[in-house]
């Protein structure tokens, strides 16, 4: 087992955010996580990369409980998270924000390797290398996000709505690029709106309510789930 | 006027109580004059605070100028009752009088004039407003000067007491106005500044108006001021009872402010200004008006202040001290009118009453050790300040019950 | 709906151009909205869609070319100036302000509207309290529409994603527009509320007599309800017309809809039927 | 006199001093506090003043106005003193000597020097106050006969805008160098917080000055002198008591001159005795304000002891007509209640301090 | 509601902004009118002015460079800089007379040339006093500014100026700094040199200067030479190294910087140390320049300083080095030539116009924020 999260707790000061939640996720897997605005998606994911960390419950990751570890150091065990709304650095350069994805890694030819497939992977980013990251339109800030997750060749990947905001043609593309990503040996924890697109390409998915897991098993079982298509495919 | 509610009558008794109670104390010399000295001088420090806190608490403009409008009001004001208790005469009265007057129009009449011209830049419009203000003191001060005779006789009708006091209370509104309408031309080109370039060119506003204070006898012509000498023959006015009440006004004030249709547009700005904007929000007349009643309610505490040890010095207003109020208004909690006034008190309290007395003999230097050790501690205890956000009932902006559901709301909820 | 073009157009891009250094952002775009239309503004990321907004809404100046709001030229005004003639908007990363309730956010964009002047408060007078209950009413109203009544002593920053999205349209409808734009009013909704969503902007489109030009990346959204689609591409205009019309685009099918796009098409208009 | 508080029945006299212990210039005030408990202390050992001891309160000041009145409210009306020594700055003299003056509470002030102090708005003297300097003009006279003695023409004045003390010496010396013949080629102001004078200096090389003169305190004087020698100036520099300290820069200073209340070199019992004394207990020698603090209360004990009373106003009359050998000379009071007493021109030269002159008034 | 403006003449005066433009050179034109027939009058006393100006200018630039980086990457205005700086000043006052640390290296190879034996234990003294400040502001970060990340900005800088006081007064107490002004030994001796129309050469105590030179120092050309090298060095650090880049990425987003495995807490230190060790080195060579330490030496220093960082563009590092270059200018040259009591209140208005025509100081970047 890759990550084991067990009845984890998570509050942010009197709000009870997560209640006793468990799931996982086996190597090389995609997972999703789905569920309605306000459900404790991104939370979830918070306390997997360490920003928050969960009051009882444990996480292991490679059989290592990592649940009060700090985020820079969950980001070494191989975790790389990469969150909501884009987060780029808005000062920093399209190619520094690349750089800074690749912090922890040393080897200078790997990273302008890195780089350059990540441009080969987004073309537009190349075209803007040398714009500030915050002048970029949002679904450019999305590919930059991405990108900048791919730099430290995670072993776990947290993508927090990877499409939202993204062109229709993009979005085909990010999915297809998760795709390929994992196919490579990176394992996956999607958050999507896009519950469609992200059970079609998922192995297993969770279905989040208000802070607890509501459902869970295989994608294709939860795509057919009668309460799920209600919910959230818009049936 | 006011239709009052049960907050309100709970505070105003509270607030009569209060006063009632340190004027009795005051008048059987229980709080002799060292205390009550102290009392009048927080009480002007919780003014000039409030005035910073509406600035910077509510507005979110981080001004460091608040010490400049409180030396611009302490001296104006000083200079009209210096010159009617020493010289016997109302000429600073009138001639202050007038300025303000005739610059107050100046600025409406050539406010009127660019509003209606479309795209105009502000540095522009700073000029035009610096030159009709120039030509409005050039006019104001002969004015000023051809009515002294008439006004002074005029006021030495009244019993003498009467008439000082008098002056006294204009002097300390004009020192209000003058410092608002200078805030009002510093303010126009400068609030388009971004906030911490904001703070660092008020700050040297601070310091240009102590050079200028520095040099008032020599460079602005001002020999009774005396420069850096200091300014001595104020006479020695203000006493517990003036400070309550301008307290208490300038409390009602900002209350009321706050919580209106106003309030709302100036603080919105400070929680985000292309928000406000994009919402039909005058961000450069909100933050201009706010800056000048923030100013003016310095200016006033600097009349109030000038009135207290009868002695004024351009070190009172140096840029160290200029921190003092910023660390009130903080220290009580930004954006608390309740924390800035309990904070204003504590602070002078503390650091010029308590700590004096509880020093050792030998240890009189530690007072300024343990003062900024408090300070810190305080920070690290309570970063939001001692009062967070609160506020008492009568400040409080209440949400308002929801009204009966309408005939709209059926619908709302079917889409919904 | 009727399309007709005699009348009056509300707001009338004329050769609009944004530059940024050497960037095109917006490069002579043309755009015409009829009153009460809804219309569409789709393309793909960075085409320069968000960039117009904030030229019709005096964020930016525009670099060329004209903005003309009900026969008046507004490019380059000061943007509080455009809110007041009628432009509305809401921010493609959520906007609000972020510590106030949810009732004052939405009061402060009526406030234009309070019809009291600074001394009546100050002095809180008669007609302050009358006119203060009055404007509070209002804004009650207005969080009714969106559901958000029982929000409204919250603070703005606490309320969940979709909750906000919702509260920054109800702000922006409630300065008063004649014209409102949306920028991915639906990003990060799910698809069922995506859809309530969109029967709510028609909803107030109707109430409140607007016109609303919107952009939208989930075509679900755009073509279940646009009237109206514009289509950029590298700022400048690809395709314009019906749902159906700009679907079939090569162009559009190319820069931004993707191959998946014919059968995509085929289910909208379905859902659009139903 | 003002009515004086009903004489405390105690078996101690209490005595305040005000001195600037924090603010701009917390050395004056260790200096004034360090003369201070000298004097109170030396009269303890000596079994007190009318038979009782003296109870030495000492407040911090901070040589501005506000902090300076709630130190005299607070020695006044919390602790009940009678007599204050204090202040040092005229800025934080003058509102503490109303305060005085209107509780009839005896105040003697070391060092302000500001006319101000002593008196009302209307030229009358507050019969309360007293101080044990001298004013401004005495000093800045002294020195600008001293330069035309010495064959000197051309003066360059500097003066510090914000500080009463330096500016009035300097008007005097300016006025006074004239009257003697001599021309002044330039004269520039600085603020008291300034480190950088080479703007100033490069301008005095350039008028072709003789003598520099700058009246303010030492630590001013180590700073232009050290720049002057950087610009190659010639100029002899002079100046007033503000350079008398331990902390002088001597190196720097060489060859200027400058006017005392005393010379650490007197013969006199009282000045022997004192230098000695404060070298021993603070290991330095006693500076200007230092001494005159010393000084000043030791003239308030004096005082004291003439009136016979523990009595505010009583002890004011028998100041009036003191005449006291204190450690800056002898002093008595004029009209205005400023000491009378002569003054001394000093120079530094090799490394030390020398005895050039003697002034009387 | 708005209309275009109909009237000509006023659409011109609005389009060209010719009032505003007027203010100013107006303004402009009478200070280059002053220096203008300075320079005319006296050339070889105006170009010592502006030599005076410089070197004054140089040492703002020390400072500033420490406040900008700091200001630039966690944005708190660090009012207690001006305060370290002093401390730095003491501690090399301590090292060179108590400890002589500017003589170990003379004391242990005593046959080395002496000019090369005082530079290299000058240098020792500077970097000692780097240390020491380093040293000083890591435990200030950790006691007082670490806690409150997660607090408002504000509270930040009530702390600074909390700290800035309690370093002032507390070095004021007998037992630490004493409040005395203390003259300062300098770790070599001072020589000047004059250059003009009579040729080049050094100046001797009590010998005159020949007329209508300029005369320059030592100390001038070493704060020169300093101040140039630890802005090639910060300038480097903080634009090429990957701490640099951390550092700035940082500033701008804590949690996202974290989740890029940056130790963010590490990085705030270490800011500050670099900072403070800036100050150190500034305050040893301020001391150098102007030969006096006491406990409140940096308030005013600092707040120069940062004035010159302002101007400059706060956050930029050649900008702080320009804005400082300025400063100088500007208050030695309206020392000079216009009313030194005023000089403050000059350079202050000048800070203010600058900011007037450049909100962001002169290499200040735009915001990079998109609506
Ligand atoms: N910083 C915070 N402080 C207080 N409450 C928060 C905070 N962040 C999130 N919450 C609350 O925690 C709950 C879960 O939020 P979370 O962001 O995890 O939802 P989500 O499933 O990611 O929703 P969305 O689809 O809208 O992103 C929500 O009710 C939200 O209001
Ligand atoms: N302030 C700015 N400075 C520099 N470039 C900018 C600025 N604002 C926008 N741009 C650039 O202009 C282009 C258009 O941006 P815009 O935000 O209008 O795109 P968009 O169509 O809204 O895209 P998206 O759908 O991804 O939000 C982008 O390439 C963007 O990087
Ligand atoms: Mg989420
Ligand atoms: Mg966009």
């Amino acid at each position: 087992m890759m990550l084991e999260v067990d009845k984890i707790n998570v509050f942010y000061g009197a709000i009870h955010a997560l209640t006793d939640i468990s799931f996982n996720v086996e190597e090389g897997e995609i997972v999703a996580l789905i569920g309605a605005n306000g459900a404790g998606k991104s939370t979830s994911l918070k306390t997997l990369s360490g920003l928050l960390h969960p009051t009882t419950g444990s996480i292991r990751f490679l059989e290592e409980d990592i649940s009060t570890k700090a985020a820079e150091e969950i980001v070494r065990k191989g975790i790389i998270h990469v969150p909501e709304g884009r987060k780029i650095f808005a000062p920093l350069t399209v190619m520094e924000n690349l750089e800074m994805g690749a912090f922890l890694q040393n080897d200078k030819d790997q990273i302008a390797c890195d780089i350059r497939s990540a441009f080969e992977r987004f073309p537009r980013l190349k075209e803007r290398q040398n714009q500030l990251g915050g002048t970029l339109s949002g679904g450019e800030q999305q590919m930059l996000a991405i990108a900048r997750g791919l730099m430290s060749h995670p072993k776990l990947m947290l993508l927090d709505e990877p499409s939202m905001g993204l062109a229709p043609v993009l979005v085909e593309q990010i999915f297809e690029i998760i795709q390929e990503i994992n196919k490579q040996g990176t394992s996956i924890l999607l958050v999507e709106q896009n519950a469609k697109m992200a059970l079609s390409i998922a192995n297993r998915a969770y279905v989040l309510e208000t802070g607890s897991v509501v459902l869970e098993g295989a994608a294709k079982d939860v795509m057919e789930n009668s309460s799920v298509i209600q919910a959230y495919l818009g049936g | 006027m006011n239709r009052l509610n049960k907050t309100s009558i709970f505070f105003l008794v509270g607030a009569v109580l209060v006063f009632g109670i340190v004027q009795a104390l005051i008048s059987a010399g229980i709080i002799n004059s060292f205390w009550s000295t102290i009392v009048l001088l927080a009480g002007v420090m919780a003014i000039v605070s409030l005035g910073l806190n509406l600035i910077y608490g509510f507005n979110g403009q981080f001004s460091l100028g608040q010490y400049g409008f409180y030396a611009i009001g302490a001296y104006t004001a000083a200079d009209i009752t210096y010159r009617w208790v020493q010289l016997h005469s109302a000429s600073g009265l009138t001639v202050i009088l007038m300025i303000s007057i005739l610059v107050g129009l100046a600025i409406f009449l050539i406010r009127g004039v660019v509003s209606k011209i479309r795209g105009m830049d502000t540095l522009s419009a700073f000029a035009l407003y610096l030159a009709g203000v120039l030509v409005a003191i050039f006019i104001a001060t002969r004015l000023g000067m051809l009515i002294a005779n008439p006004v002074t006789a005029l006021f030495n009708l009244m019993p003498e007491k009467v008439a000082q006091y008098v002056v006294y209370l204009i002097a300390v509104l004009l020192g209000g106005l003058i410092a608002g309408e200078v805030s009002f031309l510093f303010g126009l080109p400068v609030l388009t500044l971004g906030s911490d370039y904001f703070g660092i060119a008020t700050l040297g506003f601070t310091i240009i108006v102590k050079v200028l204070l520095d040099n008032s006898d020599t460079m602005l012509g001002f020999d009774e001021m005396k420069g850096a000498r200091g300014m001595i023959g104020i006479p020695k006015i203000t006493t517990w009872a003036t400070v309550f009440i301008f307290l208490l006004i300038t409390i009602i004030v900002i209350r009321n402010l706050l919580n209106s249709s106003y309030g709302r547009a100036i603080v919105s700005i400070r929680e985000d200004e292309t928000a406000a904007t994009s919402m039909g929000i005058d961000v450069a007349f909100y933050k201009t008006i706010t800056f000048v009643i923030g100013s003016f309610f310095g200016g006033l505490a600097g009349g109030l202040y000038a009135h207290i040890n009868g002695f004024l010095h351009p070190n009172t207003f140096s840029f160290v001290k200029s921190f003092d109020p910023l660390i009130v208004v903080v220290f009580g909690g930004l954006g608390s009118v309740t924390g800035t006034v309990g904070a204003a008190f504590g602070w002078a309290l503390v650091l010029e009453g308590v700590l004096r007395l509880i020093l050792p003999e030998g240890f009189e230097t530690w007072r300024f050790v343990i003062y900024p050790t408090l300070l810190l501690i305080m920070m690290l205890l309570k970063p939001n300040g001692l009062f967070g956000n609160y506020e008492i009932p009568f400040i409080r902006s209440v949400v308002p019950p929801l009204k009966e559901k309408k005939a709209d709301e059926e619908t709302a909820k079917e889409v919904a | 709906m009727a399309e007709n073009t005699n009348t009056t157009p509300i707001l009338e891009l004329r050769k609009l151009c944004r530059y940024f250094g050497g960037l095109k952002a917006v490069n002579e775009v043309d755009l015409v909205l009829q009153p009460h239309a809804l219309n569409g503004l789709i393309g793909p990321n960075g085409s320069g869609k968000t960039t117009i907004f904030n030229v019709i809404t005096g964020i930016y100046e525009p670099t060329g070319g004209e903005v003309v709001f009900e026969g008046q030229s507004i490019g380059g005004l000061d943007p509080y100036i455009i809110n007041q003639m009628g432009i509305a908007r809401t921010f493609q990363n959520i906007r609000l302000f972020p510590n106030l309730t949810v009732l004052d956010n939405v009061r402060i964009a009526y406030h234009t509207h309070a019809g009291y002047s600074m001394s009546d408060a100050i002095m809180h007078s008669k007609h302050f309290d009358k006119k203060e209950n009055e404007l509070t009413e209002k804004a009650q109203d207005f969080l009714r529409v969106f559901n958000l009544q029982d929000r409204q002593a919250e603070i703005a920053r606490n309320l969940p994603y979709g909750e906000q999205r919702r509260l920054e349209i109800a702000r922006a409808l409630a300065s008063s527009p004649k014209l409102l734009l949306l920028d991915e009013p639906a990003a990060g909704m799910n698809p069922k509320e995506a859809i309530t969503l969109m029967e709510l902007i028609h909803f107030i489109r109707d109430k409140f007599d607007l016109t609303i030009l919107l952009i939208e990346h989930q075509m679900r959204v755009v073509m279940g309800i646009c009237e109206h689609i514009t289509v950029m591409d590298f700022g400048q205009v690809i395709a314009r017309g019906s749902a159906q019309d700009v679907q079939k685009d090569s162009h559009v099918i190319e820069a931004y809809l993707g191959p998946g796009a014919a059968e995509l098409s085929k289910q909208y208009l379905k859902e659009r039927k139903q | 006199a003002a009515e004086g508080p009903a004489a405390a029945e105690g078996d101690t006299i209490k005595v305040a001093n005000l001195s600037p212990l924090t603010g701009p210039v917390p050395t004056f005030g260790e200096s004034t506090k360090n003369g201070f408990m000298m004097a109170v202390e030396e009269w303890n050992a000596n079994g007190g003043i009318l038979g009782k001891q003296i109870e030495p309160i000492v407040e911090d000041s901070q040589c501005t106005a506000d902090p300076a009145v709630n130190a005299a409210n607070k020695v006044i009306d919390q602790d009940g003193v009678h007599y204050i020594v204090g202040e040092v700055c005229s800025s934080a003299s003058i509102p503490v000597s109303e305060v005085a003056q209107e509780k009839g509470v005896l105040m003697i002030s070391p060092t302000s020097t500001n006319a101000d102090v002593t008196l009302n708005l209307d030229g009358t003297t507050k019969d309360m106050v007293f101080r044990a300097c001298f004013i401004d003009p005495f000093q800045g006279l002294v020195m600008a006969k001293f330069a035309s003695d010495q064959g000197y023409t051309k003066a360059f004045v500097m003066s510090d805008q914000g500080n009463d003390y330096v500016r009035g010496l300097a008007e005097v010396f300016s006025e006074k160098f004239v009257e003697y013949g001599g021309e002044i080629v330039g004269s520039e102001n600085y603020t008291g917080t300034d480190t950088d004078f080479s703007a100033i200096l490069t301008k005095v090389a350039d008028s072709g000055a003789e003598v520099l003169y700058l009246p303010d305190y030492y630590n001013v004087i180590n700073l232009v002198a050290a720049q002057a020698k950087q610009l190659g100036i010639t100029a002899v520099m002079m100046g007033a008591d503000g350079w008398d300290s331990s902390d002088l820069d001597i190196a720097a200073a060489d060859g200027g001159y400058y006017s005392n209340h005393y010379s650490p070199d007197d013969t006199r019992d009282v000045v022997v005795d004192w230098v000695s004394k404060y070298t021993e207990k603070y290991g330095a020698t006693p500076d200007a304000l230092a001494t005159l603090a010393y000084d000043a209360t030791n003239l308030l004990f004096a005082a004291i002891e003439k009136a016979g009373v523990d009595d505010a106003a009583a002890v004011a009359t028998a100041m009036e007509s003191l005449s006291y050998d204190a450690v800056s000379g002898t002093v008595t009071f004029d009209e205005q209640h400023n000491p009378i007493k002569s003054a001394v021109v000093l120079q530094v030269k090799d490394g030390a301090i020398q005895f050039v002159a003697s002034v009387a008034p | 509601m708005e209309r275009k403006n109909q009237n000509p003449i006023v659409n011109w005066i609005v389009k060209s902004k010719i009032l505003g433009i007027l203010f100013f050179v107006i303004i402009g034109a009478t200070a280059v009118f002053k220096l203008g027939t300075a320079l005319l009058d006296n050339p070889s006393l105006f170009l010592q002015q502006v030599v005076n100006g410089l070197q004054l200018g140089f040492v703002y630039a020390l400072i500033a460079l420490g406040y900008t980086m700091i200001y630039g990457i966690i944005q708190l205005i660090n009012f207690a800089h001006g305060d370290v700086f002093m401390v730095g000043a003491f501690a090399s006052f301590y090292s060179i007379s108590r400890y002589n640390v500017h003589l170990w290296f003379q004391n242990l190879f005593p046959s080395v040339p002496a000019m090369l034996a005082q530079a290299i234990g000058a240098v020792t003294v500077v970097l000692v006093s780097m240390v020491v400040c380093a040293l000083l502001a890591f435990t200030i970060e950790r006691i007082a500014y670490k806690p409150l990340r997660t607090a408002p900005r504000i509270s930040a800088l009530i702390t600074a100026i909390g700290i800035s006081f309690f370093l002032e007064y507390f070095g004021a107490l007998g037992f630490v700094f004493t409040p005395n002004y203390i003259t300062y030994e300098r770790p070599f001796e001072v020589t000047s040199w004059y250059i003009g129309p009579e040729g080049f050469g050094s100046i001797q105590a009590g010998v005159a200067t020949p007329p209508h030179s300029l005369i320059f120092s030592n100390i001038f050309l070493i704060i020169v030479l300093a101040s140039v090298f630890l802005l090639l060095v910060l300038q480097y650090i903080v634009k090429r190294t990957k701490i640099g880049k951390a550092m700035r990425a940082v500033a701008y987003d804590k949690p996202t910087a974290r989740l890029m495995g940056i130790n963010s807490d590490a990085v705030i230190s270490i800011t500050f140390a670099l900072g403070a060790a800036l100050a150190g080195a500034a305050g040893v060579l301020y001391a150098i320049a102007y030969p006096q330490v006491f406990f409140s030496m940096g308030i005013i220093p600092g707040m120069k300083a940062f004035v010159a960082a302002v101007v400059g563009g706060i956050g930029s590092i050649p900008g702080a080095f320009i804005g400082a270059l300025i400063m100088g200018q500007a208050e030695t040259l309206s020392a000079a030539y216009i009313s030194t009591p005023m000089r403050d209140a000059i350079a202050f208005s000048l800070l203010i116009v600058v900011l007037l025509i450049r909100p962001k100081g002169i290499m200040g970047e735009t915001s990079s924020e998109k609506v």
